[in-house]
């Protein structure tokens, strides 16, 4: 990795803190969910924090982000509130979607978080019709879509980026590539690796990033927002990165076969989490550590807490 | 501005349907800037059959644009740019065109409201066309509604003339949901009496266009307007028939059907669509649930063929309900002689009729 | 192998309804070399629950294969694939995913045989499975038969129980067009006898899941389960149901079910989808059509709340019916005193209990 | 236009045939159109004929094409039947699809001719399952699938080329670039004019061919093809043409505005029915003439005469 830039101790500070944050709710979340507290499929970003966090870091809080059913990283990086999350996976009446949404569809229109989506790719156009209206609006604002290697198969994916880039749509589209699409390996999806060289031939920048490094995707996104506010267009990050964990569900599932333990080792030695704290004073971390952890313990608590929506809620908000 | 029995109007001004549809969109524009219409053909010089000419000139081409052929994804971005506070009119020049947005539509947009707790709104508008005859065939003449009718979250009008047209549009861009707008090419040029200034047809008010007391006749889009020449000719034989035309299909106004097949025991509904669970199937159920129990009640579904469409002439003639068919049904369900039929030069599709209303 | 009443099956050999389909598929790719399967997932090691298990070690990557997350386009391939002679089957792990290839399986799976005259075939099979619970929320868990059932050209089965669904199977693999197979999840644990020889189940022919004289109670798909229970507790009360699984919803037996309201003057029909426009919308006109003409007729729907699916269980178990809610509505329905209401202990939704057949 | 192989005299013959019998019959259905006798949208393919001609010259009886609602071209270049095509446009049951598809699904499997489609795009997946059918079968059969420069904006269709290229299907896609969409111009709809770039980097051979010249099409399919049948996958060609009639309809519209009739007249100097004529001796080209126009009336003849379907038709064909 290249890094002109010296990074400054308050940056390191700051990815730091929402990194372990994203890392530790979804422990929890992991811990949890054997209790069947959690009637949702969890679908947990533990080992990819680094890619939204490193984007959400150049964002502005009137900015948006657009994410999946892999959302929780997302979400929180772009300043959702843990309370929300949690008591929305609870089922509960104070979850960010009052319960009827669950981890698959959080949002935090609030905090510029549109609302993820459970059908693969979906999210992606919605996302770049935010940033046709943002456009329109002339105050710099942007938007960055993550979407997985999968949901960039589907097709309304390529529409998408056609249109973005002939309307010059202020959207960073961002493919988290993980290597798999639940248990499927890319060469059995994609008939050549060259999905980055692809979107270039819309006319936007486009650039992979295989270190998994949250510098090198900080630095490289850094740019390309920076001109996009300026009506530059749309830009492609394609990051590589690794799911750690299951598909959907708390565990581990390197025995299913479909992948290799030393895979993930590979990553594992990445680890952003890790690695910052490693850059970080010793008594700063602990401080930042301490923080989350009484953060987490609060949302949970909150969670835990707030009531089940009561029954009329069914028939609420079928139509504004 | 309308009430389900009349329209309340001054106006003395004909307009076409398709062009009450123009200057609905070209007025709403006028007073918010969030509105926008876009789609493919929106901008060219034939401008969907002329329902969005003038709109580039006046509003220019940040708010009046074609797009890729890629209506999946055209279709999100109009939720996304809904989501954000703006009003978009995605236009389709067919309806057959919206099963490559089913998923936006019926994923994203139905459900958006709901799914996230009520913390966003998608204000859209999808305008879409059915297409009829001179060989437009299998995948240019579908009535899809009911696939939306089905789905809750979204809205759905189907206005038969001028005035509604107007009136509906209106109301549907000012709306804070999702409206699947479905017009019939072939109202396109038929005449209504429409104010100039801008009005909303209320959605879920049924608009009677004739009062009679033996049957009741539902006709939804421009089976509204076969159904009105089918009335007439059945009051040459001496039958009066309740003519409803829902205007709305989601809210659908049962109260209005209710009441008078109450009174009449007798419905037809007449679709332009195919009957296996349409519109016309829960209008029937509906009534059913609710007045079959108090007695004996005639009902009986007219629509598209359970077939494709044809385009050969030949065949397309008997894939339509027409004023011929649906009087003839409507007469032997009020219990008419048998074997009667109007005379066929007399009951000729209404379409080809100069329409004028006012009803 | 069977007839509308009962299951003529000497079998002893319990199966579970996912390794009936299993087993299904397993014997036809056996039998003809043209049958292949395909769609996201089936070849990895969870199979679609078990579903597509072996397939892969016995047929081959060329015959068991994923593919990219590209539902419309797959769609096209299973089209193409039959119309060149093979027998696809296309599997998707949520119905709600059918709406990213409703362009393919309505203007063309559905049309080729009728739009090109007669010329071509489309003998193809899409898999479709319904979720529940456990958050599957909005957009993996619905059932949109309806929307099928709409266009002609396209059958739709929704088997209840481990014979139907390897009937199904079996007839829909061998069947010339295209069909729309729908399981639900919860269904797959559940255990019949079910032959091991290939057998068919004849579309068109709705199976009598009980007799009786008091109220005619259609379900669909997983609700003729949960009707099973609600009947049983019925019953209790000296309340006799006729109860009726369609087992193919195009074509539909609406013999059978039209000879039972003709006795009963009662019908309940229970879907596990939204009730406007929806199967049961079909059934109830249908019904009220052919009977209503001669006397009170009492007809109710039940089906999704009319509302998005909500991922809170305190909200979702409202949004569905149950044996509970279908014995208090069939109860009410027959005139039963106001006010009952089973037990709710012993109205547990019938997948939560072992369901062991036969019937 | 670079040509090493001299080409044959009976080449040019074969060509020409082809072409001036596209070329005449549409002339002939524009005449027709008038009268309404064809009650059906005609999408005239006059000025585009090389694509087809020169494209279905290098195919075996056996091989597929598949083409759009402008398929009359595709239709005859295939060897389909002038009668069926005129019989069906008349709506007669003498057409290819009994009357039951007019002009926008011409069908004839008997020539290899997939039905056409009406709704953009969907005809090039289906036609991938058709190659995926050959493929198994294994007897050296391709499929050539032509869709417009507006059908290649579809989801389906690029998902289409990453499946093609996964399974390496025997299919030449072929855009058929007439720099329009009705009246909306490439600039309006692609974001950067790199189509033949973008498919390249599915893994497969992509040529744009700017010429319109017909040796120069068929060469670049004749290699491609030829590598197909022994399983090389598939293969993309872009051919640049112009659509000298309206979008549909029998008349010019140059008067219309959104296009000039000097891009025409360009075109119009590079007409391949012009050029192959010039090439054949007088008498030769006489001949062909003569036999083309013999066979036209015979078709026009025999649409007339064939009755229209009968009323119970209408039920026929929903299943099969
Ligand atoms: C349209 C659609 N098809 C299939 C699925 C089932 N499904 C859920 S997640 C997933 C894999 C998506 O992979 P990718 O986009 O790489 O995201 P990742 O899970 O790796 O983050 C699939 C196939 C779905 N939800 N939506
Ligand atoms: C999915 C779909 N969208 C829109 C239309 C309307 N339409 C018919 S032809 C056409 C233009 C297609 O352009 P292109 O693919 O370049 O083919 P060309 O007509 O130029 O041969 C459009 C938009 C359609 N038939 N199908
Ligand atoms: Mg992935
Ligand atoms: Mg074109």
């Amino acid at each position: 990795m290249d890094n002109p830039d010296p990074i400054l101790p308050e940056t390191i500070a700051r990815l730091y803190r929402s990194l372990y944050r994203v890392r530790r709710i979804e422990e929890r979340v992991a811990a949890i969910y054997p209790t069947d507290r959690i009637k949702s499929p969890v679908h947990l970003s533990i080992g990819q924090e680094a890619v939204a966090v490193g984007i959400c870091d150049l964002l502005r809080a009137d900015d948006i982000v657009s994410g999946t059913y892999r959302g929780h990283a997302t979400y929180l990086a772009k300043g959702g509130d843990p309370k929300a999350m949690l008591a929305e996976m609870f089922g509960k009446v104070g979850g960010c979607a009052r319960g009827k949404g669950g981890s698959m569809h959080l949002v935090g229109l609030d905090q510029g978080i549109l609302g993820c989506s459970a059908v693969v790719g979906t999210n992606v156009p919605v996302a770049a019709g935010y940033a046709l209206a943002l456009k329109r609006r002339r105050r710099g604002q942007v938007v960055a879509v993550f979407y997985g290697d999968g949901a960039s198969e589907e097709g309304c994916v390529y529409e998408t980026l056609n249109f973005a880039a002939l309307h010059k749509l202020p959207i960073l589209f961002v493919c988290e590539n993980n290597f798999f699409a639940i248990h499927e390996p890319l060469h059995r999806r994609w008939a050549a690796d060259q999905l980055t060289e692809r979107v270039a031939t819309f006319g936007m920048p486009a650039k992979r990033i295989t270190s998994g490094d949250i510098f090198e995707i900080r630095d490289a996104a850094s740019g390309l927002i920076a001109a996009m506010r300026e009506g530059g267009g749309p830009a492609f990050l394609e990051c590589h990165t690794y799911r750690w964990r299951e598909h959907v569900g708390p565990a581990e599932d390197y025995a299913a076969g479909y992948r290799s333990r030393a895979d993930m080792e590979d990553w594992e030695r990445r680890d952003q989490v890790a690695r910052l704290a490693a850059l970080l004073p010793d008594a700063e971390r602990q401080q930042i550590d301490a923080e989350i952890e009484a953060e987490i313990e609060a949302a949970v608590a909150y969670a835990e807490a707030s009531p089940f929506p009561a029954a009329e809620e069914l028939h609420a908000h079928v139509f504004a | 501005m309308s009430s389900p029995d009349t329209v309340v109007s001054t106006a003395t001004r004909s307009l076409r349907y398709v062009d009450a549809l123009r200057e609905a969109v070209a007025q709403e524009m006028q007073r918010d800037d969030d509105v926008f219409c876009f789609g493919l053909d929106v901008d060219d010089h034939k401008a969907i059959q002329g329902s969005t000419q003038g709109l580039l000139e006046a509003f220019g081409p940040e708010r009046c644009f074609t797009t890729p052929l890629s209506e999946d994804a055209m279709t999100g971005v109009a939720i996304g740019a809904a989501m954000a506070g703006m009003r978009p009119i995605h236009v389709h020049i067919r309806m057959d065109f919206l099963m490559l947005c089913m998923n936006q539509l019926v994923n994203m947009a139905a459900k958006a409201h709901y799914m996230y707790g009520g913390s966003v709104k998608v204000p859209m508008v999808v305008r879409s066309m059915i297409g009829k005859s001179w060989g437009q065939g299998a995948q240019h003449s579908q009535g899809l509604h009911a696939m939306f009718m089905h789905v809750p979250g979204l809205k759905v009008v189907a206005p038969s003339n001028a005035y509604d047209a107007k009136g509906c549009m209106i109301a549907a861009i000012r709306d804070d949901n999702p409206v699947i707008f479905m017009e019939h090419r072939l109202l396109y040029p038929i005449e209504a009496p429409v104010p100039e200034e801008p009005f909303t047809v209320a959605f879920g008010r049924a608009r009677h266009m004739r009062r009679g007391s033996d049957i009741t006749i539902v006709g939804i889009s421009n089976m509204a307007v076969e159904c009105l020449r089918a009335a007439s000719l059945l009051e040459e034989v001496g039958l009066s028939v309740d003519l409803i035309d829902p205007v709305s299909l989601v809210p659908l106004d049962m109260e209005t059907i209710i009441a008078s097949v109450a009174r009449t025991r007798r419905l037809l509904v007449v679709d332009n669509a195919w009957v296996s669970a349409g519109a016309g199937a829960e209008i029937a159920a509906q009534v059913a649930e609710q007045l079959g129990g108090s007695g004996p009640l005639s009902i009986r579904r007219m629509g598209f063929a359970p077939t494709t469409c044809p385009t050969t002439p030949a065949l397309e003639a008997h894939f339509y309900p027409n004023p011929l068919t649906i009087a003839k049904t409507a007469h032997a369900l009020a219990g008419g002689s048998a074997g009667w039929e109007p005379d066929p030069e007399r009951a000729r599709l209404a379409y080809q009729q100069a329409f004028k209303g006012p009803f």
